[in-house]
Order: C-alpha cells, then structure tokens, then sequence
C-alpha cells in the first residue's frame, strides 16, 4: 500500500469523487483544519508535560508522576479541570474585546502551522511566500495580548500588555532580519524550496559563520517573541502578579497557556526548517524512507524547544529597559551588518556545499 | 521650538498600584501602594499589620520562659537567634554566666541559621529577578540544616531550643557529624551559587547600580545587618557588641561600599563563608559541660531596664524588656530589623521602575512577621 | 571594542550558568530533592526528639506517671493543657492524694513549644512524632491524654 | 567616651536635665518634653557626642505617664545613651518629632503613635502604620482593654 504524504491533495481527490470541486475542496480544507487543531491541542499539551518535566529535572524534582503512567496524562487532567472551569471576569471589562482575545492568540498561532512541511509533501499549505507569511502571522498574536491586558480593566495586566506591545514590535524586526540573512542563501521564501536547498548541507553549514550569528539573533529574539523567560516580561509572575492573563481563567487562561507552548514549537520548527534542514535527515542516511523525516524534524524541533526550556530555566528576567537596550543597540546592527556579509558570502560563493 | 512647550504638551499621568497584601514578590502579607508613571516608580508607601499578633502585649502577661517561644514567631527564618536574644536578656539581668557549652553550641546554631536563612534568600532572591531554579537549589541546602535542627531541637523552624539559662536539652550525638557534613556538602554547592547566579550577565545588570543607598542615609534610617554593610556602614553587632560566643572567633565582616541591590547580594553570599568559617572553628572543640544552669522555676528579673542587641540574619535585633520586679515583664520592645530596613525601602525604589522595586526588596530581605510583630 | 568584549563576556557568563542547571539535569536520575508524600509514609520516619504531639504513655497495666501537679499546666504559654484533679484515697497508704481525672490537651491551641515536657517532673507526657494532625472537626483536636480507667503508677510522687 | 564625661558634657547644654544610671546598663536621660528636639539635635550635631544611629524607639505606658524611650548609638565613638520622655497627660500626649534628626524615627513614631497614642509634631505622615483607622482605644496602653481578643491569665 502506497501511503502518500500530501494530505490537502489526497483528501481533495477523494473527495472530488463524491461532489462538486469548489465544495470538495472546501471541505477538505475544513478537514485538513480540524485534523491539524485535534493534532497539536493534544501536542501542546504533552508539550506543557515536557516543560514541567524537564524543569522537574533542572530543579532535583521529580516533576509530575501522579496521573497516569510517569504523569503522562497530567496535562489531560489540567485541562479537564481548566474546561470544568468557572470563567470569572472583572465587572468593569470591556466584555467583547475581553473574550475576544484568547481566540486571537490561539488562532494566529494555529495558522502558522499551516506552512510547515513535517516531511516531503506533508504539508498542509505550501504557500510561495512562507517565510513572510509566517512572520506576518506571528506578530497577530500580540494583539489578543494587548486586547486582553488592555480590555480586563487591571492595572497589571494593562502594564503587562503595554509591555507585550512594545516587546513584540521590536524583536519582530530581529526575527524577520535573521530569517531575511537566510533568505539570502535559498532565494526562496518557500519552505519546501528552504528545506530542498539543504539538500547539498544544511543552511547553518552553507552559511557557516554569518548563519550561525543569524541563528543566536533569531534564538534571542524568538525566545522573547514567545515571552517566555528570559523576557516574559509580559507575565513576569515577581512584579506582575500574573501580567495580561491576570483576569483570565478556566478555559480562555487555557488558550493563553496553549498558544505560549504553540508558539515555541513554531520559533523551533522555523529554526529547523530555516536552519537545520528540515525533515532532512543528517547525511540523507533515511532518504529512501520520507516518512521519517517526521522523526527528524519532530526530534530538532524539540531539541530546539529543550533550548529553550534550558534559558527559561537558567536565567534571570530582564528588566524593561534592557530588554529593549539588547535589541535596538546590541541585536538590530548585528544583525544589519550580518546581512551584509552574508550578501558578500553568497556573491563571492563562498558557502559551503557538499 | 521652545522645549518647554514640547514637555507640556506631553502630559504623563501617575496612577496607583496596590502590590499586596497577596503579591509574589512581597514574601508575605505586605501591602504596598506604589505610584506608578508609567513603569517609574514615584512613591512606594508600606502598609503593614496583616499579620500582627501584638507579641509586646502577649509578653506583657506572659513569664520569662514563656515569652521565648513567642520570638520563633517574629522573624521565623532566625527563630534560634531570636530565642538567644530574649535568653541573654534574661540571663545578663540575673547576672548569669553560661557555660561554655552552651555559649558554643548557641554560636554554632546562630550561624546554621544564618546560613539557612541565607539560602532561602538567596533562591528567592533569584525567584524575584526570575530565576526560578534558584529557589530549589536554595532550599535543598536549607534542607539539610534544617535535619539538624530537627534532630537536636525537634522542630525545623520555630525549635524554642534556648531557655533562659541555656538549653532545653543537650544536643544530639548526630550533631558534630551532620554539621560537618553539611559543611563539606556547602563548600561544595557555595560556589555554584556564583557561577549560576552572581556571575550571570543578566543578574549583573539587573542588580548593579540599582536602588543604591548611601552611608548616611543608611546610618539614618537605621539600615543594619548586611542592608547596612553593604553601604559600607560597619553595623555587626557580633563584632561591636560580641555576645554568646563570638568573641573567641575570627570573621570578618563582610562590608562593601557600593550600596546597591549588588553589593548587599554580595554581603549576604560573604556572610554565608564567614559562617562557614565561623563554624569550623567551633565545631571541633565544643567544651564538655552543663547545657543548664539552675534558675528558679519562676524567673523574677531585679527591677531595672535591660537592652540585647544581636545580630540575626537580617540585622540588628534588640530586646528592651522594662522590668518591675515581677515575674512577668512590665514592657518588652523588640527592636526588629526587617521593620527599619522596610522603612527604606521608599528611599531606595523611587525612581526605578517596577523590576528594580523587586530587586531591591528582595535584597533588603523582609521577613513580614518580623516587621508585623 | 568593549562591545565586543561585553557581548563576548556576556555570552560566556551565560553558558556558564547554562553549564550548571545543564549537571543537574543530567544527574537528575540520581534522585530528587523532593519526597514522594503520602506514598512514603510507611518509610517516611521523623527524628526522636520531633514534636508531634504531646501524649501520655500508659504502660500494659493501663498505668501512667501522671501525679496532677499541674506544672505542665503552668508552663503552657497558651493554655493547652486543663488538668482536671481530685482527690482520692491512696490504696497503700490509705491518705488523700491528688488524682488526675482528665488531663486535657489542646493540640488546636499548642505551638509545640515544649515547656510542658521540660516542666514535667515524672516525665508523665513526652512527645509523640506523628506528623499529621489534621482533622475535619476542629472538637477532635481537644484530646484527653490519660485513658479511661486509668491510674497512676505506684511509687511515682512528685 | 565614658558615661560620665557623657553626663558633664550634655548636662552643660540644657539645664533640667535626670541622669540616671542605676537599673540600666546604659546612662539615662531624662528630659522634659519641651527640651527634646533640642537636646536630641545637639546629641546628633555635636561631634563630641554625634549620636548619629537610632537604633530602638519604643513607646512605654508608665502609669499614669506616657513617655517614649530613645536608644542612640554613635557610630563613630561606639557609645550608647538612652533618652527618655514623659507626660502625664494620657488624652492629648504630644512631643516634638525627631524624624527631621533621624529618618528611622518616622516608621517608628507612627508605630508608637498606633499603640500608645502619642503624637508628635512636624512628622509628615502621622497616622496608623499596622492597625486600621476606625480602631478605637492603643493596644499596648496598659489601660487598654479588648474582652473579646485579649486573653487574661
């Protein structure tokens, strides 16, 4: 049996046998939607298993153990009890704008999924312009932060929001520059054209020296995208109580919650696509099988993740105004000058190829 | 374009934040109304008595031995000092002289909670700037101080281990090689806490030049303990007032000048080798002897003012107990560290912003109860 | 070039750090700091001198050392202790004695402060090292020490 | 300096002043409410004395006097006196602030304030530090009594 990997267009044939095309294809995008949202609500979870096992282990804890075997069904108890939930609110909130800005949140980092190519053809959106599409979605995201900390009519929350803003606006520009320097190598802004470039040696290799810069600045600034320590500042749970999502509870906390953990498998499975080849097996030892390049690019991406928790474990939040200090004098001119050089490199041709 | 009229069309408007009574950063029920423009902190005024147990009445109808067990409860993280200050007390206005046993043994629980004390501050502290492995990290080294004292007192926190004239009881034959144990383990985990967190580019930043307070103005609000070292203001009263037995060792004391929320970390984490230090040279020859000396079951102190400083892991505790002559005092005033170095705290944050209030009163290291008596 | 210098000890400093919590997470199988309560508690044994609560030991003739001085009762700084007494006929010696009737022990209001113990001069209570006192009825923390019917030990004189 | 040359020193500054050293390790001075501020300024300025360390102000209900006790330390010469101050009248007792001497004072004369009731002019702030508003009556007033929260032994 042939099982092929391009999801959107086997459900789209099968379908087209049954009904009219334009409703076919609708209906397919419709299943496409709910298999991705079933796949990685479920992901996200054990994704929040992870992190708290793996805090478990940085902090001589035994993390949770309790529900189910290991405590592998600890986050499915969670969010039982989350759904369970009363959902509480401020009187005086802007009640449209306050319920409204979870779905944001989560939605906008839904869709960024969409792009990514799990495997050869295992994609459920191949857009031409990935890259920019994925930065564009990425940056929807704050605006359910600001929503919320603004429309919960909370001093802290409102704090925490105006710092969500002026945070996101700046790292925006790191993460789209240090994709950009990439860009420079592929040519392309597709993300199965990126990953078909690394064919002949992974981009960090190709681009060796200004790559690998590129890949600290897109590390710095995607950890402060997803405000997550070092620069959660945004919740910064010692100042702020609990920042944006202090009014927040049962189910609309939970979407908050979910589209944090989202977000950082989308900031590692950017960082693996752009920069580590993809579903690209190393030295193309599993070519023959492309299903495994599920393994592969699941098993980056989380070693990208662990990197992450790793920071968050580790180090001290910064303050505001340094924050932005990093990015504006130390980040942005790096990474300016760093693009030119990468320019150089690609017209001298002095990237490395196998 | 005149200036002037530039700042006056940018009006910034201040608002109010109530941070507490239940607030993460606050270790407890203290309320603070900050004014807040923007991020900057304009005012930072304290509201206390969520915890208030009115200890000074409670002695007032209590008897000597009794009002011991009530200092567990002021500044839990020193309870072994604290009962030691009321002791002393007593014991200099019966004029006793303690054994030798006793004044070693109280030295050497005196510095385990310093230490303990000073590990829990030092992983909340990373909490506060927001690294929360600290906090465990901490807390496992306090842990094993913590068996000690259960082992010899009974309790890990409030142990009630003094009476006035000495001990409760002799300590127990664990407690030479558990403290020595600890003590190799602390020698060992003592510099990570550097290199994990001292060290840290991030923590630099977020401690250094931050909430600095000068040498007057810490003589002036009363700073003491390592809040007033830091600002260069020599305030140990182990070394200026020496009781127990801190007069047969050698420490130094840990002094920076810079004043800020770095060098009162500093002090702290040099505090905790002094104790080390401390420690060694005491544990290897506690002198064989009474735990007790024999006071009469109902204590009556001779008519007359008595004042004891001494220096717990906060600073400067005073005990003033006014006696009559009878066998309850007649006024007790305890001088509470925690209570003149929160009064600072105002001095301190205004101008920062909300992060730097975080950091600096998690290096004043307020213990509420202490301040809430 | 102290840009440079300062991004470069900056990075350093922060691998440094990483170095530490990246040991710990590679010997995090040699066990946690944490302890699995209530699975342990069979193992879980608190210290001898732990204070639990305050009981009265009875031996196998339902007998305690408890000669009602109400010292303990003095000692308490919280009025944990009520001694109920009376006067009864020494069978030996066929005088009046103090005679305990109920030795009432608070737990809700003790602090575990010891002095009761300390005050005991026939080591009539000692402490006990359970460690989980909760109840759901706060009229169960009020305890009687002695046991119904019992009495004092012979010889045991205050 | 020695206790004695203390006492010959600051009692040449202000006439009136108590001495006392008998039942305290400390030398005591008693000084009449009006001459506080004064004498507390000269023991902080002089730089023979230079009290520059207030390290306990408490409050004390003598019966019938309400009075506060003031422990100063120089930092510079390591010697301590104590200062004390009372008044007899127990509805308006009043002193001189010595917050503007001593910055520490502030937080502690509003503590004594909220348990004994004395007030004391020129301090910027005088109002309860750890009981609410409304609380009738000073706890720590020997006179005070609460038959529901207090307990009587």
């Amino acid at each position: 049996m042939i099982i092929t990997l391009s999801i959107t267009k086997t459900i789209q044939d099968w379908l087209i046998g049954m009904m009219p095309e334009g409703v076919a294809s609708i209906l397919a995008m419709v299943i496409v939607a709910l298999i991705y949202l079933a796949i990685f609500a479920v992901a996200g979870l054990y994704l929040v298993l992870l992190e708290r096992k793996v805090a478990a282990w940085f902090q001589l804890r035994i993390g949770p153990n309790r529900v189910g075997y290991w405590g592998l069904l600890q986050t499915m108890a969670d969010a039982l009890k989350l759904v369970s939930k009363e959902l509480t609110g401020t009187i005086k909130a802007d009640k449209f704008l306050y319920n409204l800005a979870p779905y944001f949140v989560i939605i906008s980092s839904l869709m960024a999924l969409a792009v990514f190519p799990f495997t050869k053809e295992f994609q459920a959106f191949d857009i031409n312009i990935g890259i920019f599409f994925l930065i564009a979605i990425s940056s929807i995201g704050v605006i359910g932060i600001l929503l919320g900390g603004w429309s919960s009519n909370n001093k802290f929350a409102l704090i925490g929001a105006m710092r969500s803003g002026v945070q996101t606006i700046s790292y925006e520009l790191s993460v789209g520059l240090s994709l950009l320097t990439m860009v420079l190598l592929t040519g392309s802004l597709q993300l199965s054209e990126i990953v078909e470039v690394q064919k002949e040696g992974w981009l960090i290799l190709q681009g060796h020296v200004p790559a690998i810069i590129a890949f600290m600045i897109y590390m710095i600034a995607g950890t402060a995208e997803t405000n997550r320590a070092p620069f959660d500042m945004v919740e910064a749970e010692s100042e702020l109580g609990a920042g944006f999502h202090t009014e927040y509870s049962g189910m609309k906390f939970a979407y908050f919650f979910l589209a944090e953990f989202i977000n950082m498998f989308i900031i590692a499975a950017i960082a693996t696509t752009v920069f580590f080849g993809g579903w690209l097996s190393p030295f193309g030892i599993t070519e023959s099988l492309p299903w495994l390049g599920i393994f592969w690019f699941l098993g980056k991406t989380l070693v990208i993740v662990f990197l992450m928790m790793w920071f968050r474990w580790t180090f001290p939040r910064l303050r505001i105004d340094q924050l932005l200090t990093l990015e504006w004098k130390y980040l942005l001119p790096i990474n300016l000058v760093n693009i030119v050089i990468m320019a150089i490199i690609v017209w001298l041709n002095l990237t490395i190829k196998f | 374009m005149d200036t002037t009229i530039v700042k006056s069309n940018f009006k910034s408007e201040e608002y109010f934040i109530n941070m507490g009574p239940q607030h993460p950063a606050t270790h407890g029920v203290l309320r603070l109304l900050l004014t807040i423009d923007g991020e900057i902190i304009k005012k930072v005024e304290p509201d206390l008595g969520y915890i208030h147990r009115s200890i000074e009445k409670m002695c007032e109808r209590d008897s000597y031995q009794q009002i011991v067990h009530l200092t567990d409860r002021m500044d839990y993280l020193s309870s072994h000092i604290n009962n030691e200050a009321v002791c002393l007390t007593v014991e200099n206005a019966l004029q006793l002289e303690m054994p030798d046993r006793v004044k070693v043994i109280r030295t050497i629980l005196s510095e385990l909670t310093r230490i303990a004390s000073h590990c829990l501050w030092w992983g909340v502290m990373g909490m506060d700037v927001g690294a929360l492995t600290t906090y465990f990290y901490g807390f496992r080294d306090r842990e094993m101080i913590n068996d000690i004292f259960e082992e010899t007192c009974g309790a890990r926190l409030t142990m009630n281990y003094n009476i006035p004239g000495g001990l409760m009881f002799d300590v127990h034959p664990n407690f030479v090689k558990r403290t020595k144990d600890f003590i190799a383990h602390f020698k060992t985990k003592l510099p990570e806490y550097d290199t994990l967190l001292t060290g840290n580019v991030i923590f630099q930043k977020r401690t250094k030049g931050v909430g600095i307070l000068t040498k007057e103005d810490a003589i002036s609000f009363g700073a003491s303990g390592p809040v007033g070292r830091a600002s260069g203001y020599s305030c140990d009263v182990r070394k200026h007032h020496p009781y127990s037995a801190y007069d047969r060792v050698t420490f130094n004391e840990a002094i920076k000048t810079e004043g800020d929320t770095f060098a009162r970390y500093q002090v702290r984490i040099q505090e905790m080798w002094e104790s080390i230090s401390i420690i060694e040279q005491l544990i290897d020859n506690i002198p064989d002897g009474d735990v007790q000396v024999a006071t009469n079951a109902v204590i009556k102190l001779p008519k007359g003012e008595y004042y004891q400083k001494v220096e717990t892991a906060r600073g400067e505790l005073g005990v003033y107990i006014i006696s009559t002559g009878t066998k309850n005092p007649y006024r007790v005033k305890f001088r509470s560290p925690g209570f003149s170095n929160l009064s600072l705290l105002n001095h301190i944050a205004v101008g920062g912003k909300i992060g730097d209030l975080v950091a600096s009163m998690a290096t004043l290291d307020l213990v509420i109860p202490d301040i809430d008596r | 070039m102290g840009y440079f210098s300062d991004i470069y000890k900056g990075i350093k400093t922060l691998l440094t750090g990483m170095s530490v919590t990246g040991k710990y997470f590679l010997t995090s199988r040699k066990g946690a700091i944490t302890q699995q309560y209530p699975d342990n508690r069979d193992t879980l044994k608190m210290f001898e001198r732990f204070r639990g609560e305050v009981v009265m030991p009875h031996d196998e003739n339902n007998e305690h050392q408890c000669t009602g001085c109400q010292k303990c009762e003095l000692a308490c700084p919280n009025g944990s202790i009520e001694i109920i007494w009376d006067r009864g006929l020494d069978e030996t010696t066929g005088k009046k004695k103090k005679k305990i009737d109920k030795h009432i022990y608070h737990l809700g209001l003790c602090t575990m402060c010891g002095l009761c113990i300390e005050a005991c001069p026939t080591d009539a209570i000692v402490w006990a090292q359970n460690y989980e006192n909760s109840t759901y009825d706060r009229t169960q923390l009020t305890k009687v020490l002695n046991r119904p019917g019992s009495k004092v030990k012979a010889g045991i004189e205050d | 300096m020695t206790n004695e040359a203390l006492q010959n020193l600051i009692s040449s500054w202000i006439p009136d002043l108590e001495f006392a050293e008998e039942e305290s390790q400390f030398l005591n001075i008693i000084v009449a409410p009006e001459n506080l501020h004064q004498l507390m300024t000269e023991l902080k300025i002089n730089s023979k004395t230079s009290f520059d360390y207030l390290f306990c102000l408490s409050g004390v209900d003598w019966q019938p006097e309400l009075g506060v006790v003031y422990h100063l330390e120089s930092t510079a010469h390591r010697h301590i006196v104590v200062v004390k101050v009372k008044t007899s009248d127990r509805e308006n007792p009043v002193f001189d602030s010595v917050c503007d001497i001593w910055k520490t004072a502030e937080f502690h004369e509003r503590e004594v304030f909220d348990f004994f009731g004395i007030k004391f002019n020129n301090h910027p702030n005088l109002k309860r530090l750890f009981l609410t508003e409304e609380w009738e009556g000073f706890p720590l007033r020997k006179d005070y009594e609460d038959d529901i929260n207090m307990v009587i032994k």
